[in-house]
């Protein structure tokens, strides 16, 4: 198969067309549609995954032909580990959406079904794009479904929220638009071709302030979307609002683009600033963290909460990010499935009850072990791996972050760990003041436990938590390689420079050989950071320093 | 001699010419149309206008030419109240001018050589004739569309709409229809199709347009007879229901100028289709070398002069009998019913003269070798 | 063209536009206007543009001021004040166009005609035919593009002008 | 090693995984089957699975005895997360010191599963108990047999959420429900410490060349640390140490964790759970000594604890309460050894106090099962007439405790105390006899109240009060048997023995030689046993003869005494400092900052648009001529410009 | 004198304006309508001039464009002025400001 990422991006939008065509009456067909229509990027997903080559640090999958050849922007397509997972995570949610759907949505069904695969084509498309000018049109049609979603299908206050976070998304990716039109231009200056293609771009050579501006530039627009403090605001009103399936999505992998955004484009593309501002954004990050959680604390509604979990969780992303060395980033990309599947399930899990009562508000609720005694213990495994119990996935992320984070900056790493402490705090009291206690309210005494068809919406990720958490490897090889190639592009001149420890490689020992192969140029000769990687890898021959 | 008098006397004397004979072949063709109707319905018709008695025949279309004119022209102008004046006065004329001037761009003859110069017999030779005609038959509407506007009369109104959409749908089909034979002959020059007719079709019939564009010709020829609003298609006018349509307000004159237009108009129509379908001033089997009839070796010559009179002759022939073909139809059909007649226009005439055209392009695209 | 002819006809023009703006009745302005096409479609063909000329009748005098004039008829207007009615607008207005007028004919007039063609026109310029292949050649598509959108107007026109059955049930004093 | 020897441990070291896993097949079990099976299908498979697991730690425990010194049996079962140099496997370790605690565990942890079948026996969640104790069980061998700090982590944080799980068993009553989470937030605090001090020691080896927390490789570098980072090291892993095994200032939780079922309180938060943080320290021996100023800390905070939560104890009333601050209080005897590098006394601590506090509670348990419900000792009294064998059983756990010569508690605690004083840590040594003493008065008391004189509560109680199933009493007999003899198997050179215990996990700990004589030793023993005594005679008097006594001390100590009741307003005090504030701050954060200052700007923004937008559009009137004359002005301007500027 | 290509184009600039003029001064939408009719006749008068003066064919072709353009909207326009006067009862350009603000 040649063109499987082209397949695998665009059957949901032919899918979704075919949902488009099913008769207006017909409502359970068309559900059934969307769910079957959503299993084909399954399948081809796990395709990819067993072809995979994970000792193969370049892209692989590689499509390109030229699209706008007068200006160089080609339909060029490829994979690493890094987006291979997250492109998973991306097909293995979007069918328990829409089987979440059947129960959750109730008006304009057929419109929903379609947004969602439109969406799934969307966020696909942003994950294999290679080429600049592509990626940003996916980028922002990325935006189109969700605030339709948001905007026709969300609660009381939708269009605040839905425009919310259409402004504030699109004010973070427009600076986005110029920096990559400045790139190609320095690009054509420097090459005499213009080309949007990213392994063309890498080490492009600008004067440094510029440099730094195209950095603000992409960093505002992956910023607003992971969402880092301060510009996390949006996300609250956007996950209360949106409905069920939404949220999931929106948490799940929407966010994930913004830290995607950093592994892919950010660091490779500007090394040295990256290196420069570290520091900044792992300051940032930890603000995230610890303010998400405080004020995840004192929430009264079950998925505001949630939603500022979230900006705690992906805090510890950026921090891995930002850590520049291999624990940390390796910890950030699996936190971003860890997010992608616990958070996920909660919002499912918020959206359980939510149908039951309509009300989100946690003092409404209270006892209901006794009333959902197996919707309780879902509950709980999901809310103690996004608490990161070791055993479960959240963990292993976690961990890593901390690891990579403390050696980064320890008073970093330090404030950080408090995160995990006060995660537990809002997570638990939240758990206590729903689940625990006598049933005060007598609306909730009628409340039925989980449907059979909810189960297997949850279920799937119940066990995935425990997967992910007790045997983490085929993960971890997956984007072992990718990770360290990101690494490369660093130079440990600019690591040096800004007294960043440099990224570890477990190189030398048998175990590890496999793992780590220094990546070989035929992609990225031109890329200094490639350049340099080779002799990196041959250094830590021993392993020590 | 000077430039001033080919550039300017002549065309004015051809324009004058036509003009002068068109006026009278309207006006005659009162006459005929009286007499005619009369023999339809076994009358004896316009029997009023004998001199001193004496002559064996009827003079009746002296009167028509001559008195009916004078007495119309003498006559007092009412103008209704309310009614806008000038727009009111200058309907008749925009009504008669463009039938009129119509048949500048017919040819009625072969060209002449004239001290040295040669001389087309055409009004104003015009590389755009058709368009030219079809240009001003579209200006017709307006005589009807202001007649009945201005006369402040809701029966005028109503006969002037009546007579504005009638045309308008009618030029539709006319307008396809002659763009089918501009494919046909492949030039706008109404002098060109003439001579394009020239010579044999099959060896021994005049090679006319008839023969290869009948549908065409039917098309163009009722439409024609609509244009001019004339029984079966005399709705806007109709006595019966709107006593005079859109010229019931008007008297003398501009009433008579009213009628002339409508008679104007099928000359017009009549000279359009001689000149179309029936080789306008083409006599059969007659060339510039002279008569050849099918089987004939060599062509027995006649005098240029005599060969140019026939054929202008030819023409003058072949548009009365069309006249005459018309008014015979007109005595012999009833009126439509208003819905028919648009059913007729849009749903009969548009879709045949469509399809002709395809076809026609077609055939020629098959059988025009490509050059 | 001799001067005799066109600034006798220039002025008709001129003055015949000023009737269509300043006529109180719509119908005479419409009548003013089919005057000014009639003249410019004159001066197409001493341009040399005999088709067009042509056109500008069939298309402007016989069809669209028809349509027209077939409107205010259908819809009967009395006439209005004419420019009276709003002082201050039509005060501003006839100031900028007299400005615009003179601007630009001081600019028209101050115009050396650029690349103005040396010697006589070009072989069969202005005939049919080479209209016809530029139609189909060089402009080929844009003439496509004008049937669509002509196809486009007629169904337009007839979903615009056709009466819903609740219009009809309520007669014209709809809404 | 002998070849015998390397070939028993190969067959050994595949079952240890079994261990822990055992159990964990047991929660599985009672989650997916439970319910249907019924309780008898419940009961025997939890039981059954920790006693498989007991006889698999008691084949490592003689392996590992009969085999030769620093025998140690591994089992890498897999490499469980790998990123850079990183790497934490799945491997299980038992030496000397994991070979005793999991016979502690898995011993008294099989014990308190059997006693639990009958306490438990009329609660409606009886499988989801069994399923949490199993969970507790698996998570605590993790804890003690793994061979790194990331798998010790799990183990750690796992016993962690089971004591959540089981303080808030009884999930209906609020109180208990926020006791669960107090214990697991507290612990939390603890594990962050614990994760910031492996970080410091993997980064500390990994520059060294040695990337890897195993114990081993700790162990082995730590002497060659730079001072500062073994000192970071053992301080933030001592906090997790605090927070796991209740000291100050970490200890707050345990007395709530009193709220769980009774067994639980013996089996988590007396035997095994809160000795995690002492066993840690033992493991990590090696960097603790590198650390001696963090030695010294450890010790004083030890002996604080033990003094501070006997003075507690003394004041409370509820029978289960003064358990836990006996708890707590031992355990700081425990750190107290750790402190003085008397590691080997800490653990031989750990076991003896596993064996007597376990039985006290279980048997405090029997009473409150016997008195339905009854917790409060101002209640009870002459017990001992209707729950003989609980009574006598109850009666050597507190002689025991009290540190009675020839009972567990006098050995340990003697060994303890003796090295104390051997360091030189004569101020320590003080604590811990004031300590004994201490403990001796409260014990009693709670005795006497318990089971001498007149019952005081209602009569109607009294008559239904009968002794506890055999299931129950089974266990009780043999812990209190186990409290007999548990001692002896180290008898201090000073009494003739010659400290087999110690011995036996020198090579684990290291051995430490009491530079003593062993005449000061016995003078050392005779001192505290003295203290013992005097305390015991000292309740006895007080009690025996008034069981109202409290009153008076009351109205002696009218300043000290309510605060005693209150544990000296620690809550109230860490409520008014640490969580208020926090609870008001994010609120402020939330409302001020995120709503006002953020949103504020966005929404300042786009109403800032909005005005602009109101502004410009009375521009525009919907009134086309208005737009036509703008446009015609506009190209009048242009125009007029041009030509003035010199044509088009 | 001979008439050139400027005259044109003054003609086409007088006709321009009063078009212009015409559409602000007058409140009949149909005489707007006109004016503007009378607008792309002027321009299309300095087409075909440009076309006759440079002897090339493009101006006229553009004239043929702009013709079949200003039929489409005068069948559309029309017809919007029909409906709308069916509705309103009026044809006067500032009482139909429906787009208003």
């Amino acid at each position: 198969m040649r063109n499987l990422l082209t397949l695998l991006v665009f059957t949901p939008a032919v899918g979704a067309l075919l949902v488009a065509l099913v008769p207006k009456g017909s409502i359970g067909l068309m559900q059934r549609a969307a769910v079957a229509v959503s299993l084909v990027p399954l399948a081809i997903g796990m395709m990819l995954w067993s072809a995979f080559d994970p000792s193969n640090g370049d892209f692989q999958f590689v499509e390109r032909f030229g699209w706008l050849p007068g200006i160089g922007a080609s339909y060029f397509l490829g994979i690493d580990g890094i987006s291979l997972l997250l492109i998973a995570l991306t097909v293995f949610l979007t069918p328990l959406v829409l089987i979440s759907a059947m129960d959750t949505v109730h008006h304009r069904i057929k419109g929903y079904l379609v947004a969602m695969l439109m969406l799934e084509t969307t966020m696909l498309g942003a994950l294999v794009a290679l080429d600049l000018l592509l990626f940003y049109v996916f980028w922002e049609l990325m935006l189109v479904p969700m605030f339709l979603i948001i905007g026709v299908w969300g609660g009381e206050r939708r269009v605040y929220a839905s425009i919310k976070f259409l402004l504030f998304t699109m004010v973070g990716s427009l600076p986005m638009l110029a920096a990559i039109l400045y790139l190609v231009f320095a690009h054509t200056q420097a090459a005499g071709s213009p080309s949007f293609a990213l392994t063309d771009l890498y080490g492009t050579a600008m004067p440094t302030t510029a440099a730094m501006l195209c950095f603000l530039a992409f960093f505002l627009a992956f910023a607003v979307k992971v969402p880092m403090f301060p510009l996390h605001t949006w996300l609250p009103d956007a996950h209360v609002e949106a409905p069920t399936g939404g949220s999931v999505i929106l948490a799940g992998v929407l966010l994930k683009m913004g830290t995607y955004g950093f592994l892919r484009f950010l660091i490779p593309l500007f090394p040295n600033v990256m290196a420069q501002s570290a520091h900044w954004i792992a300051v940032l990050a930890v603000i995230g963290i610890v303010y998400g959680a405080l004020v995840a604390m004192v929430q009264p509604d079950m998925k505001k909460l949630v939603a500022y979990s979230s900006v705690s969780h992906l805090g510890f992303v950026m921090l891995g990010i930002a850590s520049l060395n291999t624990p940390g980033m390796e910890g950030a990309v699996y936190q971003m499935l860890n997010h992608g599947v616990s958070t996920g399930a909660l919002f499912l899990l918020v959206g359980v009850v939510y149908e039951r009562r309509h009300t989100r508000q946690i003092s409404e609720y209270g006892g209901l072990w006794k009333q959902m005694p197996v919707y309780a213990a879902c509950f709980l495994v999901i809310m103690l791996s996004s608490i990161g119990l070791p055993g479960l996935n959240g963990f292993v992320g976690e961990f890593l972050i901390l690891l990579g984070g403390f050696r980064f900056d320890k008073v970093l790493g330090a404030i950080a760990a408090s995160g995990v402490v006060l995660g537990a705090a809002y997570m638990l009291w939240m758990y206590q003041r729903v689940m625990f206690g006598e049933v005060t309210n007598e609306k909730n005494t009628a409340l039925q436990d989980m449907s059979r068809r909810e189960l297997v919406v949850i279920l799937p990720l119940v066990a995935l938590t425990f997967v992910m958490g007790v045997y983490p490897k085929p993960f971890f090889d997956t984007m072992r390689t990718s990770v360290a190639q990101t690494l490369s592009r660093i130079p440990a001149a600019a690591l040096a420079a800004n007294g960043i420890e440099p990224a570890l490689h477990r190189a030398g020992q048998g175990a590890a050989a496999p793992r780590v192969r220094p990546p070989g140029g035929n992609a990225h000769v031109e890329s200094p950071g490639a350049a340099h990687a080779g002799h990196d890898h041959a250094s830590h021959g021993g392993g020590a320093h | 001699m000077s430039d001033v008098v080919f550039d300017w006397v002549i065309p004015g004397l051809k324009s004058f010419i036509v003009i002068f004979m068109v006026l009278n072949l309207a006006a005659m063709l009162l006459w005929i149309e009286r007499k005619g109707s009369a023999l339809i319905q076994n009358r004896i018709g316009a029997n009023r206008a004998s001199v001193l008695g004496i002559l064996p025949f009827n003079l009746g279309f002296i009167n028509t030419l001559i008195a009916d004119p004078m007495k119309l022209f003498t006559k007092e102008e009412f103008v209704p109240d309310g009614a806008d004046k000038f727009v009111h006065s200058i309907a008749p004329f925009l009504a008669l001018l463009p039938a009129v001037v119509t048949m500048v761009a017919v040819p009625f003859g072969d060209s002449v050589e004239l001290f040295g110069r040669t001389i087309e017999l055409q009004a104003v030779r015009l590389d755009v004739g058709v368009l030219f005609i079809s240009a001003l038959v579209s200006m017709g509407v307006y005589g009807v569309v202001l007649a009945g506007w201005s006369s402040n009369n809701r029966w005028a109104l109503l006969g002037s709409i009546r007579g504005s959409a009638q045309m308008i749908s009618y030029e539709l089909a006319m307008g396809v229809a002659l763009v089918s034979m501009i494919l046909f002959y492949g030039t706008l020059d109404m002098q060109a199709m003439v001579r394009a007719q020239g010579g044999l079709f099959l060896g021994f019939l005049p090679n006319w347009g008839i023969f290869y564009q009948p549908v065409a010709f039917i098309v163009i020829f009722v439409a024609g007879i609509a244009e001019s609003k004339r029984v079966p298609f005399d709705l806007p006018e109709c006595e019966s229901e709107l006593i005079a349509g859109y010229f019931t307000e008007y008297s003398g004159g501009k009433q008579a100028s009213f009628m002339l237009s409508d008679f104007a108009e099928s000359v017009m129509v009549a000279g359009l289709v001689t000149t179309m379908f029936f080789g306008g001033w083409q006599v059969p089997y007659l060339s510039k070398a002279g008569l050849e009839l099918p089987g004939m070796t060599t062509a027995l010559a006649m005098p240029a002069l005599a060969i140019t009179l026939m054929q202008v002759g030819a023409f003058m022939t072949k548009v009365l009998f069309f006249c005459w073909l018309q008014i015979l139809i007109r005595w012999t059909v009833p009126r439509f019913r208003y819905d028919q007649l648009m059913n007729l226009g849009w749903k009969g005439m548009v879709p045949i003269a469509f399809a002709n055209l395809i076809l026609t392009a077609l055939l020629i695209l098959l059988l025009e070798k490509p050059a | 063209m001799s001067p005799y002819l066109f600034y006798p006809m220039a002025t008709a023009s001129v003055l015949f536009a000023l009737a269509v703006v300043l006529a109180k009745s719509p119908v005479r302005s419409a009548l003013a206007l089919v005057a000014v096409m009639s003249l410019l479609a004159v001066q197409f063909a001493f341009l040399q543009a005999h088709l067009l000329a042509a056109l500008q009748i069939i298309v402007y005098a016989g069809a669209v001021m028809v349509l027209f004039l077939f409107v205010i008829t259908l819809l009967n207007l009395e006439s209005d004040h004419g420019v009276g009615e709003k002082p201050r607008l039509s005060a501003i207005g006839f100031g900028a166009g007299a400005v615009v007028a003179g601007g630009l004919v001081m600019a028209m007039a101050g115009l050396v005609a650029p690349a103005a063609r040396a010697g006589a026109l070009p072989e069969g310029f202005g005939t049919t035919v080479v209209l016809a292949r530029q139609m189909f050649g060089r402009y080929l598509v844009a003439f496509e593009l004008t049937s669509i959108l002509l196809l486009v107007a007629v169904v337009g026109a007839v979903v615009l002008a056709k009466r819903t059955a609740a219009e009809n049930s309520e007669g014209v004093t709809g809404a | 090693m002998h070849p015998e020897a390397a070939q028993q441990v190969a067959q050994v070291a595949p079952y240890l995984r079994y261990i822990p896993l055992l159990p964990l097949v047991g929660v599985i079990f009672h989650l997916a089957a439970g319910y249907r099976f019924g309780r008898r299908a419940v009961g025997l498979v939890a039981c059954g699975s920790v006693a498989a697991s007991f006889a698999l730690a008691t084949m490592a425990f003689l392996t590992i005895f009969n085999g030769p010194a620093g025998l140690a049996i591994v089992d890498p079962v897999y490499e469980w997360i790998a990123s850079g140099d990183f790497s934490a496997t799945v491997s299980f370790r038992v030496d000397a010191l994991a070979s005793v605690m999991v016979m502690i565990v898995t011993g008294v942890g099989l014990l308190i599963h059997v006693y639990s079948t009958g306490y438990m026996a009329h609660d409606e969640d009886y499988a989801r108990f069994f399923a949490y104790l199993n969970l507790f069980m698996a998570a605590m061998l993790v804890l003690v047999l793994a061979d790194n700090l990331p798998l010790m982590f799990v183990g750690w944080e796992g016993v962690g959420l089971c004591s959540y799980l089981l303080i808030g068993f009884w999930y209906k009553d609020p109180e208990k429900a926020s006791a669960g989470k107090k214990a697991f937030l507290v612990n939390r605090i603890g594990d962050a410490g614990f994760l910031l001090g492996a970080f410091t020691l993997f980064w500390t080896l990994s520059d060294m060349g040695a990337p890897s927390l195993a114990f081993e490789t700790i162990n082995a570098h730590a002497a060659s640390f730079a001072p500062g980072v073994a000192l970071a090291a053992a301080l933030l892993l001592f906090v997790g140490a605090t927070g796991k095994s209740a000291q100050i200032p970490l200890y707050v939780w345990l007395p709530d964790a009193m709220a769980g079922p009774t067994p639980v309180s013996a089996l988590i938060h007396a035997a095994t759970m809160v000795t995690a943080g002492v066993y840690m320290v033992a493991r990590l021996h090696g960097l603790f000594e590198a650390a001696p100023l963090a030695m010294q800390l450890i010790g004083g905070v030890g002996a604080a604890t033990a003094l501070m939560a006997a003075t507690i104890g003394i004041a409370q009333n509820d029978i289960k309460k003064v358990l836990a601050y006996s708890t707590v209080s031992q355990l700081g005897y425990m750190f107290l050894a750790l402190g003085v590098g008397a590691f080997g006394a800490a653990i031989f601590h750990v076991m003896t106090h596993a064996f007597f506090k376990a039985l006290m509670f279980l048997g405090a348990g029997s009473v409150i099962h016997g008195l339905h419900e009854e917790q409060d000792i101002r209640r009870m009294g002459g017990v001992m007439n209707k729950m003989p064998i609980t009574h006598a059983t109850f009666l050597v756990g507190v002689l025991a405790i009290a540190g009675v010569p020839g009972l567990a508690g006098f050995f340990s605690k003697d060994e303890i105390l003796a090295s104390a004083w051997a360091g030189g840590h004569t101020g320590l040594w003080i604590c811990g006899v004031l300590g004994a003493a201490m403990t001796a008065f409260y014990m009693t008391r709670l005795y006497v109240l318990t089971f001498r004189g007149e019952f005081r509560g209602d009569h109607h109680t009294w008559a239904h009060a009968h002794e506890s199933p055999s299931s129950m009493t089974l266990p009780l007999i043999v812990l209190a048997g186990l409290s007999v003899v548990g001692g002896y198997v180290g008898i201090p050179e000073a009494l003739g023995g010659h400290n087999a215990f110690a011995n036996y996990l020198a090579p684990s700990v290291g051995h430490h030689a009491l530079g003593i004589a062993s005449e000061t030793e016995l003078m050392l023993m005779a001192v505290s046993v003295g203290a013992a005594f005097l305390g015991m005679t000292a309740a006895w008097a007080m009690y025996s003869r008034d069981p109202r006594a409290d009153l008076g001390i009351a109205r002696s100590l009218r300043s000290v005494y309510p605060r005693l009741q209150r544990a000296y307003d620690v809550d109230a005090l860490y409520d008014y400092t640490l969580v208020q504030p926090l609870m008001r701050g994010s609120e402020k954060l939330w409302i001020d900052v995120d709503v006002a200052i953020i949103d504020g700007a966005a929404n300042g923004t786009a109403s800032a648009a909005r005005g602009a937008g109101g502004l410009l559009r009375r521009w525009s009137t919907g009134n086309v001529q208005h737009y036509m004359l703008t446009v015609l002005v506009g190209v009048a301007v242009v125009v007029f410009a041009l030509t003035l500027a010199g044509g088009l | 004198m001979t008439i050139g290509l400027v005259h044109w184009l003054v003609l086409s600039a007088l006709l321009m304006a009063i078009g212009a003029v015409g559409v602000v001064v007058r409140r009949n939408v149909l005489i707007i309508f006109m004016s503007v009719e009378l607008m792309l006749n002027a321009a299309n008068l300095a087409f075909v001039a440009g076309a006759h003066s440079l002897g090339t064919m493009n101006g006229q072709s553009i004239v043929f464009f702009v013709m079949t353009v200003a039929a489409a909207e005068a069948a559309v326009g029309l017809a919007v002025i029909l409906a709308l006067f069916r509705n309103r009862q009026t044809v006067a350009a500032d009482e139909i400001a429906l787009l208003k603000w």
